[in-house]
């Protein structure tokens, strides 16, 4: 999962990586120049005679004219700063019409994600995972209705918080396919540090069968075991807060389960999704991703098997 | 060196010395005192608040550490942020000007002496509060900015955050008091002779930076009441669903918050130029352009707060002014700099370790100067705001443009303050420990903001290529922490055995070299007279005015632009009521953060305690 | 002043009157088996023995309590010389014996309900009545069964269950009987439940066919002989494609509320409620069928066609209000068979009753939540201002979530041409939020905060010309009104107040002619008969309660300005005004 | 020492004493306890619902758990969330009640301590509160509990939450008066 500023991979990133090789690389001149002269100025040899009044005049005025010229200098420097960071910046704010709509909503401590469509029934609502079609522009809206989070994905574009009370927004032009690694920059709270939103740019066609594959309906239980972990799924504790589309459980308070297992992580980035993760974590949720709002559910050891084993299913 | 004689002295020493015993130093008046009790209280904060950095340092020494779990870690780096910002930078800043002010500009005493004494124990009454609460388990948690709704009664129960938003009052009424002092000394306590144009940069920095408290600090006093309505009575100054607004908390907080730093960099510039005077034996180069980038500083600060808010998706072209503003603030900065070079280019100077300091303030500030410009790019901000390149940027610039000229001013004003020399073999170790942790800390975080690493996280996950970054950042930090101790340990042994200063080892040119060593409690014995930029460097000897009385706590006034001497003032007597109003306003701010009737009955001592403290003193008015 | 313009408009009217009738014939005889009082729901008594002059010297005949003081909705009914009551939970059944004084109890039958089903009642135990059918006394109890009974004896014939409280499935609306069929719909809008209306057998109880509010086209019982009005109605599986997935099967869309029939085109008409949740953030789409009217054919429950008020409801304005089935004469001679609506949205609607079109839509009440209907469409056109934001409190929209007339229902007079409707006026601040499904448990993720309308009264009882579309006169009342109207052939209308006042005024002028404290709230359907002994007699149940109620029965804390769903809010002063209660009042002329 | 010095420093003395005792407190209160859940719960079935026993009255033992959770703001906040998320709002509104009774009052049919509402929330009610004994964890319920004791002001000082987001429904629950619970008989 690459995730480097300046290894951007999107249009947005590589105007913003313009920007930054047009201001570090001067600054970087400016440092060298600024320790330069102060080694000068330490080191020069001083000949005895610069003591003379006359001397120390003209010195004086040769001096002044070099002020002069050096905050004319900055001034310039700056000026150029701030037209390229402008320029950029409209290239930041450019829209396009066919831009594809995704919503994501920040949560303590994790990330909703909804694909809108003009046809509501074939919406698709997800979490903690982002697909986007290579080359074309997906602007996300952001919000929130709990605390103010920022939705950071180096590699496109730069961070959007996401601030209850306010729609914010940001575009995205992905150009290379790839695993990316989106992110919460904004302290929102005890976990902060694991809200993690794994970003997969795939060719328009894998993004359209990966939609599609989100539509369908949780998979049914293959095996006795997952028939059970799914009625002990429904009629336990984990319908109070999980929905998985297709079964009686539909609340929003924690991420949607219907297409876990094809998520690439548990927790939003606490875990790597695998069985023996899967099975840690239900076990006990606190030792992973201490102070989650997801309680200890107290199976035993036979539902935790049988729970496993129907979410395992959930492709 | 000049005429004094003993008996004048003696009667000087009876009526400027302050009441014996414990009762004596509560109620001390005189500015060295209550300055250096301000110098130790807070580098005791920042000793303090570096080991909560340790803390947080050692946690992210190695991914997925469980050294701290996260809400310890939430404590941590909200306190050492907060403790850093409120209780050390600022403080101490102000605390070198309320010491070296009067003396820098020849006064027997601060004005507003009680002021001082009240605004110091607010100081270190809300310091010990804060950091009991933390040892409590219930020091803040939501970051040293606060931003709500977390910081709102929903997301932050208890009273964690009660508390830390009533310490924000108590530095910032102590903060007031200070600014209020120095621009009062400033205007009617110079020297006579020192004309407007003959006053020291250090002082000029001191007052540029009181009046920028007095502006900026109101801001996020008036924030944190705002806060504390919210939590406590269910108003909705921030509740977005009654109509009001959580960016209202950035928009208050933020326009104190900048100038914030640029009230804890503009003393550093005073110092830096002072230091660079003296040991480069030449007046500063362009002291008017010096002064003039100051001021600019000063009012340019106020005008750049949103660029701390350029993710929160406010309307493009009003961040794009805010770029523009943020890129102009170099421009006095430059100057500055430039002067500075300039100086030391056309003087002789010599490798002391004050100097020294200033050196490194060179090599370190401008890298965070220079990402500072780059961070006010909207577009470059979005990317790195946030994240360890802004912890890298902030610690350079604080670091590197408040600590150390602090460190070199130490250096440099050791002897006044204690009459001994801190050792100079010593400081060069210190200052080569303190420059490689510094860099070996906070470098490698300029590259791994840009790798994305989010700020304020408890852990990282392995596998991201962050390993090593936070490694050399950990060693870094206790390379600091060495160099710490060393300071410590130097001025420890100095005290005991330093050498000897005299009145003026460094043949400084400001007037605090023109007394004893550490100076008597009545600074001048006779009112100096300023013929010169730099007093002491002119060929003529100082001239000195008699008159003054010596039986009663008297000193000279002033007028401001041509500083001529025009009336005899009678300076307060030591008082211990300073300090109850200190107590009782402290019993209010504790009380109001538990039950609001606390404004209502504790502001009945504070009135008797304070109606105290301002009874007129019985003097007759001055005759000539 | 205002008094006298009115009573100009009045008498305008009446010419215009004598050209509009009901369609469907009242019972001749003084008889009230159902109670809408007809299948046109007109409540309209052809008794005239009460008229403008005589109803002074009213005075009541004999009282009877139900022995439970929670909402009394129901309509007293009354076959021969035996009159029926159903009481809220438990939902026990009087018959008293009419031809003995003091009407002493004939038998009681108690259907023993589920307790738990008091915890997924929205608002309030209640239950709006019996109907009679060929010697059965038909109801429906809270926890979802439709119960027949003897109406001779008291016999239970059959019991069928229809609603599952686990899911948040009650009923409380009366059934109709229509060719044999036993129409019954669920309620539970605000728990997430999936609307439906049912036939059963009359005879043995048996479904005869169901018919979802929301779901695909089979579901809906969509086909064929569907053809709405509207473009906008047209299309497969409608009640799938504008939900989110799978939101459609807890969407709401509830039938709660009256039914009317129209022997001539052999169409039932009925409301569906709410779309559910009561966040509209969360159910983008037209939310189809729910908010809106369907046209069925009562022998398969095949829908005819559909019109909706409320697409994609923002404020909870369920249309389960009652259809008036009135033929209006039509420019260029002839009739035209229309339907009148004082719609929850704060319109009355006439339409066309045979295809649907909605013929005209006028506010009745101040109404800035609609700017307005559109009538090429058919749609109701939102106020941007007034649309919910988010996570911020959108203020002052009216009609408030009761609307402009909740279910109780309003009376037609032939005679004078004028709709009686007992209506409110209400406004609410509202914010809503994400809420999650857990099934049995509320389902509404929204908080609102009502109050009286700026500059209005919070009740009113207005008489309305629907041919000349405009008011003729209005009565306004402290208290909302939520209790049903009754008009006479006597010129007389009757209706009841939240404070326990029960009122008769003057069909044409509205002139207050007698009222009589009842003790208690009235939010009880007046109904009209003849006696044995031939006399007319005026019967009405009062027992305060439902939504807004509330306040009183449920003894709720006004610390918090949300409880009772926001309603108590409005009516801070209703536990001041009046106790529960729970007692049958009937009157008479004194008998001379 | 000078008699006035001596009287500061007995004061001093005596104000970091009571800063201390009162620190005890404090730390317990502002506890972020995500991890462990306070002391094991004792078995069930101790809880009286009727007031009226059969001879003397035995002493109802108060259970640990709840004095631990009814104590923490943390715990109190988690509860505030829980019962916006599992739909108590939807009866109990904001405290005010609806279908439900009001809770910010001091009449409840089936007692009003902690571990009373803790077992209501657990058992269910016969007149429609549903039973949640299995359907959510013993300390969410606690903390239910918990959160449901300072809607009456119940719970000890300065652990209620006080201003909330959103519409501004209730005042906040650290202002309100504290309401000893009656068990009561309402009309049902």
């Amino acid at each position: 999962m690459t995730h480097h500023v300046l290894a951007p991979a999107a249009d947005q990133a590589e105007a913003i990586a313009t920007v930054w090789q047009g201001l570090f690389w001067p600054n970087l001149v400016i440092y060298l120049a600024m320790l330069a002269a102060l080694a000068w100025a330490l080191w020069r040899r001083r000949p005895a005679a610069d003591e003379a009044p006359g001397l120390r005049a003209k010195h004086t005025h040769h001096w002044g004219l070099a002020l002069l010229g050096w905050t004319v200098f900055i001034a310039a420097t700056l000026t150029a700063y701030t037209a390229l960071s402008f320029v950029q910046d409209r290239r930041l704010l450019a829209r396009e019409p066919d831009a594809l709509r995704v919503r994501v909503t920040g949560e303590q401590w994790w990330w909703q994600v909804e694909y809108p469509d003009s046809d509501p029934s074939r919406q698709v609502t997800t979490a903690n995972e982002l697909h986007l079609p290579v080359g074309r522009m997906a602007r996300i809206e952001l919000q929130s209705d709990n605390v103010i989070h920022s939705l950071w994905i180096p590699a496109l574009n730069g961070k959007q918080d996401l601030i209850p009370g306010r729609r914010t927004e940001m575009a995205v032009t992905p150009r290379a396919t790839g695993h990316y690694r989106g992110e919460c920059a904004e302290f929102c709270g005890l976990q902060h540090a694991h809200m993690v939103l794994p970003v997969t740019v795939e060719s328009p066609a894998a993004f359209a069968a990966w939609l599609d594959a989100q539509r369908a309906q949780a998979a049914p239980p293959a095996s006795p075991s997952a028939t059970r972990g799914k009625q002990v799924f429904e009629s336990g504790p984990c319908a109070l807060c999980h929905a998985i589309s297709g079964t009686d459980a539909g609340s929003h308070a924690g991420p949607d389960l219907t297409h876990l297992a094809s998520r690439p992580t548990l927790g939003a980035g606490a875990l790597p999704n695998d069985r023996a993760h899967l099975l840690a974590w239900l076990a006990d949720p606190q030792a992973h991703k201490p102070g989650t709002n997801m309680p200890d559910p107290k199976l035993s050891p036979a539902q935790l098997t049988d729970v496993v084993a129907y979410l395992e299913g959930l492709r | 060196m000049s005429a004094r004689n003993a008996d004048v002295e003696a009667q000087l020493a009876r009526t400027w010395s302050d009441p014996p015993g414990l009762l004596g130093w509560l109620a001390t008046t005189d500015h060295k005192r209550v300055g250096r009790r301000y110098l130790v209280t807070a580098m005791a904060f920042f000793a303090l608040a570096g080991m909560l950095a340790l803390a947080m340092r050692t946690q992210l020494a190695v991914p997925g550490n469980t050294l701290v779990g996260p809400d310890r870690y939430s404590q941590l780096f909200s306190l050492h942020g907060s403790a850093m910002m409120f209780l050390f930078a600022v403080p101490v800043m102000t605390a070198m000007g309320v010491y070296l002010l009067p003396l820098m500009i020849g006064a027997r005493a601060i004005s507003f002496p009680r002021l001082n004494a009240f605004g110091y124990w607010m100081y270190l009454l809300g310091g010990i509060m804060i950091f009991v609460a933390f040892a409590l388990d219930a020091g803040p948690e939501t970051g040293w900015t606060s931003y709500v709704p977390l910081a709102s009664s929903d997301f932050s129960a208890g009273k964690r955050t009660d508390i830390w938003s009533q310490m924000v009052n108590f530095t910032e009424v102590a903060a007031l008091c200070v600014a209020a002092e120095v621009v009062a000394s400033f205007m009617v306590t110079r020297a006579p002779g020192m004309r407007l144009d003959r006053i020291p940069l250090f002082v000029w920095a001191q007052l540029v930076t009181a009046f920028m408290v007095m502006f900026a600090m109101p801001s996020v006093m008036v924030a944190s009441q705002f806060l504390q309505s919210d939590r406590q009575f269910g108003t909705h100054f921030f509740n977005p669903g009654e109509g009001g607004d959580p960016l209202l908390w950035q928009h208050l907080f933020w326009f104190f918050g900048h100038p914030e730093v640029y009230i804890i960099f503009i003393p550093a510039l005073g110092m830096i130029s002072s230091i660079v005077q003296t040991f480069s034996r030449r007046p500063i180069f362009g002291h008017t352009a010096m002064v003039l980038a100051m001021v600019s500083i000063g009012f340019l600060s106020f005008g750049l707060w949103v660029h701390h808010m350029f993710a929160a998706g406010l309307p493009p072209l009003g961040n794009s002014f805010y770029t523009a503003a943020s890129m102009l603030i170099a421009i006095p900065s430059g100057v500055q700099i430039f002067c500075w070079i300039a100086t030391l280019w056309l003087g002789r100077p010599r490798f002391a370790t004050p100097l020294l300091f200033v050196l490194g303030f060179f090599a370190l500030f401008v890298i965070g100067g220079l990402s500072g410009v780059m961070l006010a790019s909207v577009p470059l901000d979005t990317q790195v705001h946030d994240t360890y390149f802004v912890v890298a940027h902030l610690h350079y610039v604080l670091i590197g443009g408040a600590v150390f000229p602090l460190i070199g001013g130490f250096y440099y004003w050791f002897p006044k303050f204690t009459g001994r020399l801190l050792s100079e073999r010593a400081g060069k170790v210190n200052f080569w420990l303190l420059f490689v942790g510094v860099n070996l800390t906070f470098f490698p975080m300029h590259w791994l903001g840009l790798a994305g690493m989010p700020r304020r996280v408890y852990t990282y996950p392995a596998g991201l290529g962050w390993e090593w970054a936070n490694l050399a950042a950990t060693a870094g930090s206790y390379i600091v922490a060495g160099a710490v101790l060393l300071f410590v340990g130097n001025v420890a042994w100095s005290l005991w055995r330093g050498k000897a200063a005299g009145d003026n080892p460094w043949d400084a040119p400001d007037l605090e070299w023109a007394t004893s060593s550490p100076p008597p409690p009545w600074n001048f014995t006779q009112v100096p007279v300023v013929e010169d930029l730099t007093p002491l460097w002119t060929a003529k000897p100082l001239q000195w005015l008699r008159g003054l009385k010596s039986d009663k706590r008297e000193m000279l006034l002033t007028s401001i632009a041509e500083a001529r001497p025009q009336v005899r003032w009678g300076c307060p007597d030591p008082s211990i009521w300073p300090f109850f109003s200190a107590l009782a306003l402290t019993l209010q701010f504790i009380w109001t953060i538990f039950d609001p009737w606390g404004w209502v009955w504790a502001s009945i001592p504070m009135a008797i305690a304070m109606t105290i403290w301002f009874w007129p003193k019985k003097s007759e008015p001055s005759s000539d | 002043m205002k008094r006298i313009a009115m009573m100009v408009i009045a008498s305008l009217a009446l010419f215009a009157a004598t050209a509009v009738d009901v369609v469907a014939v009242t019972p001749t005889s003084g008889d009230w088996t159902m109670p809408a009082g007809n299948y046109a729901s007109t409540r309209y008594s052809r008794l005239d023995q009460i008229n403008r002059d005589n109803v002074s010297r009213l005075r009541t005949e004999f009282t009877f309590s139900t022995g439970v003081d929670r909402g009394q909705e129901a309509a007293p009914i009354v076959v021969g010389d035996t009159m029926y009551i159903v009481a809220p939970f438990p939902n026990t059944v009087f018959a008293l014996d009419l031809s003995r004084p003091g009407a002493p109890l004939k038998w009681k039958y108690q259907p023993n309900p589920e307790a738990a089903a008091q915890g997924v009642a929205c608002c309030d135990v209640v239950n709006r009545g019996a109907v009679y059918w060929q010697g059965k006394l038909i109801f429906n109890t809270l926890d979802g069964n439709t119960v027949a009974l003897d109406a001779a004896k008291g016999r239970l014939l059959w019991k069928t269950k229809l609603g599952n409280i686990n899911k948040g499935e009650t009923i409380t609306m009366a059934p109709l009987v229509v060719k044999g069929k036993v129409l019954v719909g669920n309620a539970g809008g605000e728990f997430g439940v999936r609307g439906w209306i049912a036939a059963l057998d009359a005879g043995s109880g048996k479904l005869a066919w169901k018919a979802y509010n929301t779901g695909p086209d089979a579901d809906v019982l969509i086909g064929p002989a569907f053809k709405p009005f509207y473009a906008s109605d047209r299309g497969k599986d409608l009640g799938v494609h504008t939900w989110p997935p799978e939101a459609w099967k807890i969407g709401g869309g509830t039938v709660w509320g009256w039914i009317s029939y129209d022997p001539k085109l052999n169409l039932i008409f009925h409301g569906t409620g709410n779309p559910g949740p009561w966040n509209a953030d969360q159910r983008p789409g037209d939310n189809k069928w729910t908010a809106g009217m369907f046209a069925r054919d009562p022998d398969t429950g095949a829908a005819r066609w559909f019109v909706g008020f409320a697409p994609h409801d923002l404020f909870d304005y369920d249309a389960v209000n009652e259809s008036l089935l009135l033929d209006f004469p039509v420019r260029g001679g002839g009739k035209r068979a229309v339907i009148v609506r004082p719609e929850r949205n704060g319109f009355i609607y006439v339409l066309d009753r045979r295809t649907g079109q909605v013929l005209s839509a006028d506010p009745f009440t101040p109404v800035n939540s609609i700017l307005r209907i559109d009538l090429k469409t058919g749609r109701p056109i939102y106020n941007p201002d007034k649309q919910p934001r988010n996570g911020r409190v959108t203020r002052g929209i009216c009609p408030a979530s009761p609307g402009a007339k909740d279910w109780n229902p309003s009376a037609f007079s032939s005679r004078t041409g004028l709709v009686y409707i007992p209506h409110i006026n209400l406004c609410m601040d509202w914010l809503s939020g994400e809420v999650n499904y857990i099934a049995g448990t509320p389902y509404v993720g929204a908080e609102a905060r009502m109050y009286a309308a700026p500059g209005r009264s919070r009740g009113e009882l207005l008489a309305w010309d629907p041919v000349h579309r405009r008011a003729a006169w209005k009565v306004d009342e402290d208290l909302p009104l939520w209790s049903g109207a009754l008009a006479t052939a006597g010129d007389v209308v009757f209706y009841g107040t939240m404070d326990g006042w029960f009122k008769a005024v003057d069909a044409r002028t509205g002139k207050g002619l007698w009222k009589f404290q009842t003790g208690s709230g009235i939010i009880g359907q007046p109904v009209s008969y003849r006696g044995p002994d031939g006399r007319q007699y005026v019967a009405v149940l009062s027992g305060v309660g439902g939504w807004a109620g509330a306040i009183v029965v449920g003894k709720l804390d006004m610390r918090d300005n949300t409880a009772g769903g926001g309603l108590a809010n409005a009516v801070r002063d209703l536990p001041a005004k009046t106790q529960p209660g729970g007692t049958l009042h009937v009157f008479a002329l004194p008998a001379h | 020492m000078c008699s006035p010095c001596r009287r500061i420093e007995r004061r001093a003395g005596f104000a970091l004493a009571a800063l201390l005792a009162l620190a005890a407190v404090g730390c317990e209160r502002e506890r972020r306890e995500y991890a462990s859940k306070g002391p094991p719960t004792t078995p069930p079935g101790a809880v009286r619902v009727g007031t009226l026993q059969p001879g003397t009255p035995l002493p109802t033992p108060s259970e640990p758990r709840g004095r631990h959770f009814e104590g923490n703001a943390y715990h109190v906040n988690q509860g505030q969330q829980l019962y916006k998320w599992f739909n108590c709002t939807g009866c109990h509104a904001n405290g005010g009640g609806a279908i439900g009774p009001a809770l910010m009052d001091a009449q409840w049919r089936y007692g009003g301590s902690i571990e009373q509402i803790h077992a209501s929330i657990m058992q269910g009610r016969p007149n429609g509160m549903p039973s949640f004994a299995g359907k959510i964890p013993d300390d969410q319920v606690w903390q239910i509990a918990a959160y449901v004791r300072t809607m009456s002001g119940n719970a000890p000082k300065y652990v209620a939450g006080g201003g909330r987001q959103g519409m501004a429904v209730a005042p906040p629950l650290s202002r309100v008066p504290r309401l000893k619970p009656k068990t009561t008989e309402s009309s049902q």
